[in-house]
Formats: structure tokens, C-alpha cells, sequence
């Protein structure tokens, strides 16, 4: 089994990296893109089993230490 | 596993001659399996083994009074500065690294400079790097050469930044040049300094039979495969390509954990040896230790901690994965490695074993996969004698005068403009990003012409004793280093000899501006392939002249790096030998920082105004050539190494007398760059700089009139780089008998102004010339920042 | 005084904070991460370096370490502690002070000397600290850019928390002075209950002149001041 | 339209970001979590329109500048 985490700035908190990205996009021409954010990402291997408790587990420990939810939200799938 | 045939297609991929493989199967007695081919060809590239420029080596002064281990002997030198204290120090290239992938490449090298030094038993306490770039600004129509130019420096700095900062050793100077010839191969060379107890020193050798052999660090990747042998080639698309594949990525933090536990690991004298893997990597670190014991070692492949799966010997063998160690433990005492090892969570295995046998033998699952005497492939590596031919372009440079030059109408201009050329201006966007401050020891921070930092107790590596937590040795004496890294690639360009010499005598004018007596230097010599004769004439010279002025100026080299082969298609780089030079500083007072002081402090020049035997008055190679003419041409100045160190040794002399309260060297940019930035440099806080003007006169000071160039040229005046001058600032009462005083010492001393107002104010030949010294230091201050933003 | 320094595996600030606070004639024994006790420390400080490599997020690995544990209790009890640049990351990835830093509005890492203003005079590690007088200490970090959201700097306000803010060297608190995005200018703040808190710039690599500033030592000198008042009491 | 890009660290090249991670789930009692690897996550906005001409051009984005080829690899979606 395989989780696969992102983690990205919550809207309230300035992203300057995401800022910077898109002002740099559009610099090399990319004038399309509008707002950038920019977050993590985690890829896990898990051994296979129960999927729920996995899934439990793992909300767990986004919530606990994966992320840190003053500043960030996380979205958590399995595959 | 299938192995492939030995073919001559194969072993000229490895890049060994004929006659080499021929040597290698005399020392063998029989053809190499594909791993001993391998490791054959890491051993003796240009990088391990030096082949091209031993004999040149061997004409550097090594010893003196104060060296403890020499060039060569280990890998660091080790010099001692009194009171049972010593030293480790050296410099080394991660330039073709860096042109692949600027971050890691960059990063790994700082890794891999910190490792070489508490290799050494000694804990590494501060940093320098030398960095060269292709232009950052210019016409736009060159623009996405220059972004790609600002790329690559924005890595560099951030690599180095990412490893110095977290692993927590301070980045206390260094410096930063932009130049054509750089494009493509940029030059990142780091310095690492650690400091010890004499006791202390630790040894690379793989001393006493049936002592085991651990392996410490992170697992063994594919990283890096053979990049001994990429630093020793030309730098071409396909070789980068080719590298790409296999990019070392540094673990500052693992680092650290290494650092600590072999530190503590050495205190227990529980250690016979130990060596990281560098270069090559385990090939490297196992053929040197038995090759300096005269022993033998063996080791097993299959305990070697791997991260990726189906790793080949010959992989394992050359890989160049980080932050790897090879400790070989006093048999018996295996459980206190383990603890230690332990309570820093490092990952070790058990590999092998140190036998009598002098040779390396290498098996993987039981079966012997390489059987190679260690001594003869560590030492016994081929040494060419290469041709060497004076290149043509040095005729032009030799017939160039200033008949054809203009003189400057617009001194004004021509300043801001030089204040804001890169290579000039100032390189606080570079070392903001750098922890200079971390261990409580940067005395002068970057931004004067040394750095000083001071060694307390805690700077110590754990004594045997105590044995357990770092700092319980009662504080000792007090010591105060400067160091310092210099090199203008052009000089040495115009011409090897002279501007080799300058580069040694520019070092020891930076320490002894800021009060200390040079102790050692360490040597990065970059140069393009020495198969070509032309290059190969430059890298001759220039260590002729590096030895000689190491020589006068009684700095024995300690211990260097050679990184040839920096070429891109378009052309090898300038000779670009860094030297880095650290001193000793006596006392505390002693320590001088280049910006004026006070309002109504005098101002004194230490030497010629311009020199009255060079007929381009200090202008040939000068920045303001290459900058307001655009000409990078001319016999750069004249270096006599006697009356730099009469100038250097009268000015430390001023200096114990107490009444110096600033000085600073004129180098780049000349005399009117050189007052700008003693009126400018001095930072106070974020966006709070110290500013603060001066009144000066040329040449119509009543008792010692600045020697006029012949014709008189008031560019050469200015921004002529005439060598072996100092500013120096000492109130108004102490200046006459600092003129005196100098004047015994045997050097001149002008009096050329007085500090006060927020102007620099300048006049001569009639004429004044002022600028704000906020617009002064706006353009110098930010040119960096506007460059790269 | 006796102050318990925390030594975990990456700190490289640990020997600066030590010889900053032996430097004023106290005491200072280093804690090591995965000690479970802080033994009879008056006081705690937890260095700037980066704890665990920083990997992921500044002080989220160290947060869980055993002898954060005994520093929440020791908190818990009114125990003075202090956190320096990671030190101070590390308490807010602990819930032990809100809010939290991130990334430099630059992206880069700063290294420089900073002016602070003292925003509440009235906390132990402030109360030596004369009034109007403007610190110089320096920072380093890449991630000092202080956040909260709006409730919690209100409260922050409200119970007089913010310690320090960025200045100018006239005691302004302005933009320019801020070197990394900090909302509000904030450089250090403290708990409601103002025995635990931390600051991004370093007070330890502040203490001698030698350095070009003693003002850091002003913050631990607070800290010995109130803790020997409660002592006396 | 919106564009989503993971982009990971390649198998080859060391992450010591996602080891250390791994160890620490570890310690915190997630035993059953194997290799780490942790990326970058960004999220672009984009103006409504061709779909494969932005997949195109943003592809090309990826490699130019988004991710670093010689040691990154990176995916690209488009929702
Ligand atoms: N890459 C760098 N890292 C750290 N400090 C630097 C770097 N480049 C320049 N500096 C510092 O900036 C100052 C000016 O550098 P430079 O112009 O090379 O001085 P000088 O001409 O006296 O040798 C020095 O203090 C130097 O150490
Ligand atoms: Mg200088």
C-alpha cells in the first residue's frame, strides 16, 4: 500500500515561495499562470492490510507531526 | 553477475593510457577484473593521484618551524600556534559538480572539506569559500547566458549556505568573482579550519593486524559513481550528461552526527585509524589507509550498508555517496565504537579487517572480486613531466601600452561604476546567507579585508579524559586567527608568475591588515588541461611563482588541491590558483577592521601611490580597464615580494604600537575604490550602515608628495592596482610619528587626508571630484541584489 | 542560577548558549535530547541549530524528543524556559507558545545584526532590559517569519505576550527593519502565563563586546533577577 | 482550470529529508510506515482553456524551471 500526502499553506498564510514562483513563471513568459501555492509532498509505503486503520493512523499523524495545522492543511490518500 | 570483458574500448573509457594499463598489470602480475579496473582508474585520475602535478608540487616550501603534519602526509596539514594547540586546515574544488547541479554540488563540497578536517581529529570551526561565475549583468541581448550564470551562483551560495548553516560551522569569509572565462565552468572552492590539541591528531592508517574495520554513515548508493574521474576530465556536454545520472545530494545533518561521534569516538582511544570516504570513495579510504600503514586490509561487500538493491562490486567500490567514514577500532574495544555509534543514532557496519598481507582485497559474498598491493596503487601511480608551451596570446598582453587609452574625464562615473561591478561590489548578498556568526567566535565578520575569529576552550574536540559531553575542559588560553582567500584570475591570466605572486602577497597584505602574522596557506590550483601545452605553461609558472612568494613570505603550504581540466567547450578558464591564508594575531588589541573610525582621523597611505617602474602605472588587468574600457589585457602590476613584506611587517608594527585605528589594502579597483569602501563597509544592523566621508588631497601633501605617474595619468592615479599599498587611519596626534615611524620601518607614508563629513571628497591635478557616501554605499551595498533580483 | 542547556542531536548553538550564561557567573549543565529528567536546573533553554536537521519542519522531530517532555512539565510548573532561533521554533511545534515560523519572506537565510524593541518590560526575561533601550543582536535563520492568525495576535496584544519586535536603530518599528516577514514585527514573544519564550534572534551570540554586543546578556540577566526574587519569597 | 504538480526526489539520488522522516514516524510508534520520500506539491491556477496546449506548455514549465531534471522527477495534472 502506498499513501500519498500533500501539504499545502492555508490561505490565510503568506506562501512568498508560491509568489515568487508565479512572478518567475511569468517572467519566463508563462503569463497564464495565475496564483501559485506551494506545499509538500510525502510518498509512503506501507505494508498491505486493513485500509481503515491504516487511514486512521495516518490522519493521525498528519495531524500530530506531518503537518502542523497552525499554518498548514493536508489532504491524505491511499493507494 | 556478468562482468564486462577488459577491452582497450573499456579501459580508454576509464581514462587510463595504454602504458598505464600496462603498468597496472605489471603491478598485478595478471589483467584486472572489472572491479580493480575501476578502482584502478579512480586511484590514478589526476584527482586522487596527481600525476600532472607532482613534480610541480614538490618545489612548494612544506616545512617550517610550526608544521606538525605536512603537505601530503594526511589529509590536512597541521600547524601548531603555541600552548599545546594546533591547527588543521585546507581548501578544496567541487567545480564540475557544481556546473551539473550548483546546489549539491556546492553543498557536497562544503561536506566533503568539513570531513577532511575532523578526519584530522580536530573540530572544524569555521569556513571560506572562492567562487567564480560567467557574468551576471551585461547586455540583454546575452540575457539567458547571464540567467543561466545567476542560476548557477544563486545554487552555489545556497548549497553552501544549506550545509555551513545546519551543520553549524560559521562561513567567516571568502570572496566571489565574475568573469567570462568562468561560463559554464564555474570554480567553487571551500576551505575548512578545525582546531585540536597536539595530542590529538589523528592518523589515516589502517595500523594493527586483526584490528576490525567499521564502516560509518549513511547507506551506499549509486551517488557520485566515479566522480574522481568526471573532476578529471574536460567538462563537456556528454560528460555532464553522463553525470547527471549519479548526483551526490549532501546530508548536512548527518554530517553533524558523524562529526560529533568521531570526535568522541577519538577521545576514548578506542581509534588505530580512520579516513572518510571522499573522493572515490571506498576505494579511496581503504587502498590510503593500508598503503600509510604498510598494511594490508580486507573488507566484505556484502556487509557494506546499501540503499539501492543489485549493487555491483564495482558500484559499491566507487561510489561517492556523503558522509561516509571508515574507522578502523582497536580489536577489543569494538563495544565502546558501537555505543557511541549508538547514541548518535548512526548507522555502522563491520566490514573487514587489517591484515598483513599489504595488499587490498576486496570480496563480495565470499568471492574475491579485486587482490591489489596496496602500497603500489596508492604511491606508485604514473607522474608525467608535461609539455609545457608559452601561449601565444601573451605577446599581445606584453605589447600593450596606454599610448592608444584616453585618460578619465569622468572619474566621478567611472567609481560608481566600478563600486557596482560585481566583482567589486559588495558580497553581502552572499554571505547574509551564510551563518558567519554561529559559536560565538567571529571577532570581524565578512566584510573587512580578513576575518579574525577567536578559539576558545569549547572550540576543542573532547579531550581523552573527560571523555563525555563536549565544553568540560576548564577555558584555556584564548587564541585570535585571521583568514583570508585570494585570487585575480585575470593577473594570473596576463601572466601566471606575476599574478601567482600577487595572489600569495594579497593574502598576506589581507591578514596583515587586520593585525596578524600569516601562519600557512593551502592552495586550490584551477587550471584547464594540462595536456595542452599552452594550460599546462600557465599551471607551471604559476606555481613558480606561488612558491616562491609562499617562500618570502615564510608561509609553508600546507596541504591544497588540484582541480585541472576546468574547461568548457568554449575554452579553459583563467588560472585561477586560490591561495587562503590564515595568520596568527598576538593579542586581542591588535585585531584592525578596515572602515575609518572617527571623524578627524588622518589618513596615511603605506607605499607608492602608483608604481614609477610599471609603464601601465598599475593599470594592466586592472578592473577599471576591463570596465570602463572593457580590455582585459596589459602586464598586470609588478609584484616585489621583498617590499611587500617590508610593507606588511611595518604596518603589523604600527599596528602593536597601538596607533592604527584602521587599515585597508588596495587592490581591485585601485586607490579611489579602496577609500570608498574604508568610507562605506562598516555595518552596523540590517539597513544601518556606518557611513562616513573623507577630505583627500593627491599629491600635494608637503612631505611626501605622491609620486606622479610618468606621463601623469590621473586613471592610474585613481584606479591604477599598483601593489603593496595600505590605507591606514590614526588620530591626528599620533600621525606624525606614525610617518616616522614608517619611515624607519622603510616604507613611505603619505598623508593623504583627514576622515569627517558625508562626502568623499577628492582632488587632484586641480581638479575635486565629490560623491554622497549614501550613494557610494547604495551602489555598492546593493548591486548584488539588484544583479540577481 | 542553575540553567539546564538541551542538547539535541544537530544544536549548534548549545556551547554558545552555555558560555553566554557561564560568562554571567551562573551555572549551566547541558541536557541531553533524550534525557527523561532536566535534574534540578532553575531554568531551561533550548539553543538554536537545527535540532534534527530541521527536516520537514523546523523543531516537529524535536518536539517529541523524551526530554521535551520533562521541559513541558517543568513549563507546566511555572519553571522558567527560554528558546533561542530553533530553540523558539520547537516551543511553538510544542503548543508551548502559538503561532509559528515560516519561511523568510526573502526564501534565503539571513545572518545579521538586528535592532529589537522591548514591547512589555514585565516578563522575566525582560525586566533588566531598560526601558527605551534598543537591542542590537544578531539573527540567523531561514525560517524566523513569525505567524498567527488574527485571534491569536489579538490575544497576543491583549495579554501584552509580544516581547520583541524588529526596530529601526531609532526604536521605530518599521517594514524595513524587519528582516523576514515576522507579522507585527514580532521577534520574540512569551505564554499568557510569561514563564515560557522564545525569540528568533540570539542573545548568546550577543554577550561580549568582543562580539560587537553585549546586549543579549540582558535577557538572561532578567531571567536570574526574577528567578532570585521568587526565590527570596 | 488547475494545475497540480508533485514533484519528487528520483529513486536514485539520496533524500535524506524522507529518511529522517521515516525515523521519526518510527519513534512516534508508526512502525508499519516503510520509505519516505517527501517532494514539493504546487498548485497553479490557469486561466480556463485549451487543455492540451497548458498541459503542453506547463510539461514544458516542469522542466525548465518547476522541478530539477537532473534530480527530481515530476507529475503533472491538470483538473
Ligand atoms: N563568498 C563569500 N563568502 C563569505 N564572505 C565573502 C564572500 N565573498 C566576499 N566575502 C567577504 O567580503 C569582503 C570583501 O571581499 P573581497 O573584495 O574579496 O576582499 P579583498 O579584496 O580584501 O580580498 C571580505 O571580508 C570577504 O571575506
Ligand atoms: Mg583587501
Amino acid at each position: 500500500m502506498k499513501a500519498k500526502i500533500t501539504i499545502t499553506p492555508k490561505r490565510a498564510v503568506l506562501d512568498p515561495q508560491g509568489k515568487t514562483v508565479q512572478n518567475a513563471l511569468a517572467h519566463l513568459g508563462y503569463t497564464e499562470v495565475g496564483a501559485v501555492r506551494v506545499g509538500k509532498y510525502l510518498e509512503l509505503e506501507l505494508a498491505d492490510g486493513d485500509r481503515e486503520a491504516a487511514r486512521r493512523r495516518l490522519a493521525e499523524a498528519c495531524h500530530r507531526f506531518l503537518s502542523n495545522p497552525v499554518i498548514e492543511d493536508y489532504r491524505l490518500e491511499l493507494e | 553477475m556478468s562482468e564486462p570483458a577488459i577491452t582497450p574500448a573499456l579501459v580508454a573509457q576509464h581514462g587510463l593510457t595504454p602504458e598505464e594499463y600496462d603498468r597496472l598489470q605489471a603491478i598485478l602480475g595478471r589483467p584486472p577484473s572489472y572491479t580493480e579496473l575501476g578502482i584502478f582508474s579512480v586511484m590514478w585520475s589526476e584527482h586522487c593521484s596527481y600525476k600532472n602535478t607532482r613534480p610541480l608540487l614538490r618545489t612548494f616550501p612544506t616545512r617550517g618551524r610550526s608544521v606538525l603534519v605536512g603537505a601530503g602526509e594526511e589529509n590536512a596539514g597541521i600547524l601548531d600556534i603555541g600552548d599545546g594547540l594546533a591547527i588543521a586546515f585546507k581548501i578544496e574544488s567541487h567545480n564540475h559538480p557544481s556546473a551539473v547541479e550548483p546546489f549539491q554540488g556546492a553543498a557536497t563540497g562544503v561536506g566533503g572539506i568539513i570531513r577532511d578536517i575532523f578526519t584530522m581529529g580536530a573540530r572544524p570551526v569555521c569556513a571560506m569559500d572562492s567562487l567564480r561565475f560567467g557574468p551576471i549583468t551585461g547586455s540583454s541581448a546575452d540575457e539567458a547566458r547571464l540567467a543561466n550564470n545567476r542560476r548557477l551562483f544563486a545554487g552555489v551560495v545556497s548549497g553552501v549556505a544549506h550545509y555551513g548553516n545546519c551543520f553549524g560551522i560559521p562561513t567567516l569569509a571568502g570572496e566571489v568573482g565574475f568573469d567570462p572565462s568562468y561560463e559554464g565552468n564555474p570554480l567553487v572552492n571551500v576551505f575548512c579550519l578545525g582546531v585540536l590539541r597536539h595530542e590529538q591528531i589523528a592518523r589515516g592508517a589502517a595500523q594493527g593486524l586483526g584490528n576490525p574495520v567499521f564502516y560509518v554513515g549513511p547507506a551506499t548508493g549509486r551517488d557520485g559513481l566515479a566522480g574522481a574521474a568526471f573532476a578529471s576530465q574536460d567538462l563537456t556536454e556528454a560528460s555532464a550528461q553522463h553525470q547527471r545520472g549519479a548526483v551526490q545530494v549532501g546530508d548536512p545533518f548527518m554530517e553533524k552526527l558523524v562529526c560529533e561521534a568521531c570526535l568522541e569516538l577519538l577521545a576514548t582511544g578506542a581509534v588505530a585509524g580512520m579516513q572518510d570516504m571522499g573522493a572515490a570513495g571506498l576505494t579511496c579510504s581503504t587502498c590510503e589507509t593500508a598503503a600509510r600503514a604498510g598494511t594490508g586490509i580486507e573488507i566484505e561487500l556484502s556487509k557494506v550498508p546499501q540503499r539501492a538493491p543489485h549493487m555491483t562490486p564495482y558500484e559499491i567500490m566507487l561510489s561517492e555517496s556523503q558522509e561516509r567514514m571508515l574507522v578502523i577500532v582497536h580489536q577489543g574495544r569494538e563495544e565502546e565504537v558501537k555505543r557511541i555509534f549508538d547514541k548518535w543514532d548512526l548507522p555502522w557496519a563491520e566490514i573487514g579487517v587489517v591484515t598483513g598481507t599489504g595488499r587490498m582485497v576486496v570480496k563480495h559474498q565470499g568471492r574475491v572480486v579485486a587482490d591489489i598491493p596496496a602500497k603500489p596503487i596508492a604511491t606508485e601511480s604514473p607522474v608525467y613531466e608535461r609539455e609545457a608551451r608559452e601561449p601565444g596570446y601573451l605577446a599581445g598582453v606584453r605589447a600593450f601600452t596606454l599610448a592608444g587609452l584616453p585618460d578619465t574625464t569622468d572619474p566621478t562615473a567611472a567609481l560608481l561604476h566600478l563600486l557596482a561591478w560585481p566583482t567589486i561590489a559588495s558580497k553581502n548578498w552572499v554571505y547574509r546567507q551564510y551563518d558567519h556568526m554561529v559559536r560565538d567566535g567571529s571577532v570581524v565578520c565578512p566584510g573587512s579585508d580578513a576575518a579574525v575569529i577567536r578559539l576558545k576552550a569549547d572550540a576543542l574536540p573532547p579531550r581523552p579524559a573527560a571523555g563525555t559531553e563536549t565544553g568540560g575542559a576548564p577555558p584555556t588560553v584564548e587564541k585570535f586567527l585571521a583568514l583570508t582567500v585570494d585570487c585575480n584570475g585575470t593577473y594570473v591570466y596576463l601572466d601566471p608568475y606575476e599574478g601567482s605572486k600577487i595572489a600569495v602577497t594579497e593574502a598576506a597584505r589581507n591578514l596583515a591588515c587586520s593585525g596578524a602574522t600569516p601562519v600557512g596557506v593551502t592552495d586550490n590550483l584551477n587550471f584547464g588541461n594540462p595536456h595542452h601545452p599552452e594550460l599546462f605553461w600557465q599551471l607551471r609558472e604559476s606555481v613558480r611563482g606561488l612558491a616562491e612568494a609562499c617562500r618570502a613570505f615564510q608561509t609553508p603550504v600546507t596541504g591544497g588541491n588540484c582541480s585541472l581540466y576546468n574547461q568548457s567547450p568554449a575554452g579553459a578558464i583563467d588560472p585561477t590558483p586560490t591561495i587562503a591564508m590564515v595568520g596568527v594575531i598576538a593579542r586581542p588589541e591588535h585585531i584592525t577592521t578596515q572602515w575609518f573610525k572617527d571623524p578627524g582621523d588622518v589618513i596615511l597611505l603605506l607605499g607608492p601611490a602608483v608604481d614609477p617602474a610599471d609603464p601601465l602605472g598599475g593599470l594592466g588587468g586592472s578592473a577599471y580597464l576591463q570596465v570602463l574600457h572593457g580590455q582585459k589585457t596589459g602586464r598586470p602590476p609588478r609584484c616585489e615580494l621583498d617590499q611587500g613584506r617590508t610593507l606588511h611587517e611595518a604596518l603589523r608594527s604600527l599596528i602593536y604600537g597601538g596607533a592604527v585605528k584602521s587599515a585597508h589594502d588596495c587592490s581591485d579597483g585601485g586607490l579611489a575604490v579602496a577609500l570608498a569602501e574604508c568610507c562605506i563597509s562598516h555595518q552596523v544592523a540590517r539597513e544601518t550602515p556606518r557611513l562616513i566621508g573623507a577630505a583627500i588631497e593627491l599629491g600635494a601633501d608637503g612631505s611626501g608628495t605622491v609620486a606622479a605617474p610618468n606621463p601623469p595619468r590621473l586613471d592610474a592615479l585613481l584606479f591604477g592596482e599598483t601593489q603593496h599599498r595600505v590605507l591606514i587611519t590614526t588620530t591626528a596626534l599620533d600621525a606624525p610619528k606614525v610617518r616616522a615611524q614608517a619611515k624607519i620601518l622603510g616604507v613611505t607614508a603619505t598623508e593623504l587626508g583627514v576622515v569627517g563629513g558625508d562626502q568623499l571628497r577628492l582632488r587632484a591635478q586641480g581638479q575635486e571630484w565629490r560623491w554622497s557616501v549614501v550613494e557610494l554605499h547604495d551602489r555598492w551595498w546593493h548591486a548584488l541584489a539588484r544583479a540577481m533580483a | 542560577m542553575r540553567f539546564a542547556i538541551l542538547q539535541f542531536p544537530a544544536s549548534n548553538c548549545d556551547q554558545d548558549c552555555l558560555h553566554a550564561v557561564r560568562l554571567l557567573g551562573h551555572q549551566a549543565d547541558y541536557v541531553w535530547h533524550k534525557a527523561t529528567s532536566l535534574g534540578d536546573a532553575d531554568a531551561v533553554v533550548i539553543p538554536g541549530g537545527f535540532s534534527y536537521g530541521d527536516y520537514l519542519r523546523c523543531g516537529a522531530i524535536a518536539r517529541f524528543s523524551p526530554v521535551m517532555q520533562a521541559v513541558q512539565r517543568f513549563a507546566d510548573e511555572g519553571g522558567l524556559v527560554l528558546g533561542i532561533c530553533n530553540g523558539f521554533q520547537i516551543l511553538c511545534e510544542a503548543g508551548l507558545l502559538p503561532g509559528a515560523l515560516i519561511r523568510n519572506r526573502s526564501l534565503q537565510f539571513r545572518c545579521e545584526q538586528v535592532f529589537l524593541k522591548t514591547a512589555a518590560h514585565d516578563a522575566p526575561f525582560t525586566e533588566a532590559i531598560p526601558p527605551d533601550h534598543v537591542l542590537r543582536i544578531p539573527i540567523a535563520h531561514g525560517e524566523g517569519c513569525y505567524f498567527a492568525d488574527e485571534p491569536t495576535l489579538a490575544a497576543l496584544e491583549t495579554h501584552r505576550q509580544i516581547l520583541w519586535q524588529y526596530c529601526d536603530a531609532g526604536g521605530a518599528v518599521t517594514e524595513a527593519a524587519n528582516p523576514n516577514g515576522s507579522l507585527r514585527n514580532i521577534a520574540g514573544i512569551c505564554n499568557q502565563a510569561r514563564n515560557v519564550a522564545g525569540l528568533m534572534p540570539h542573545p548568546d551570540r550577543a554577550s561580549e563586546t568582543l562580539l560587537g554586543s553585549a546586549d543579549g546578556r540582558r535577557i538572561f540577566e532578567s531571567m536570574a533577577q526574577c528567578w532570585a526574587r521568587r526565590r527570596a519569597a
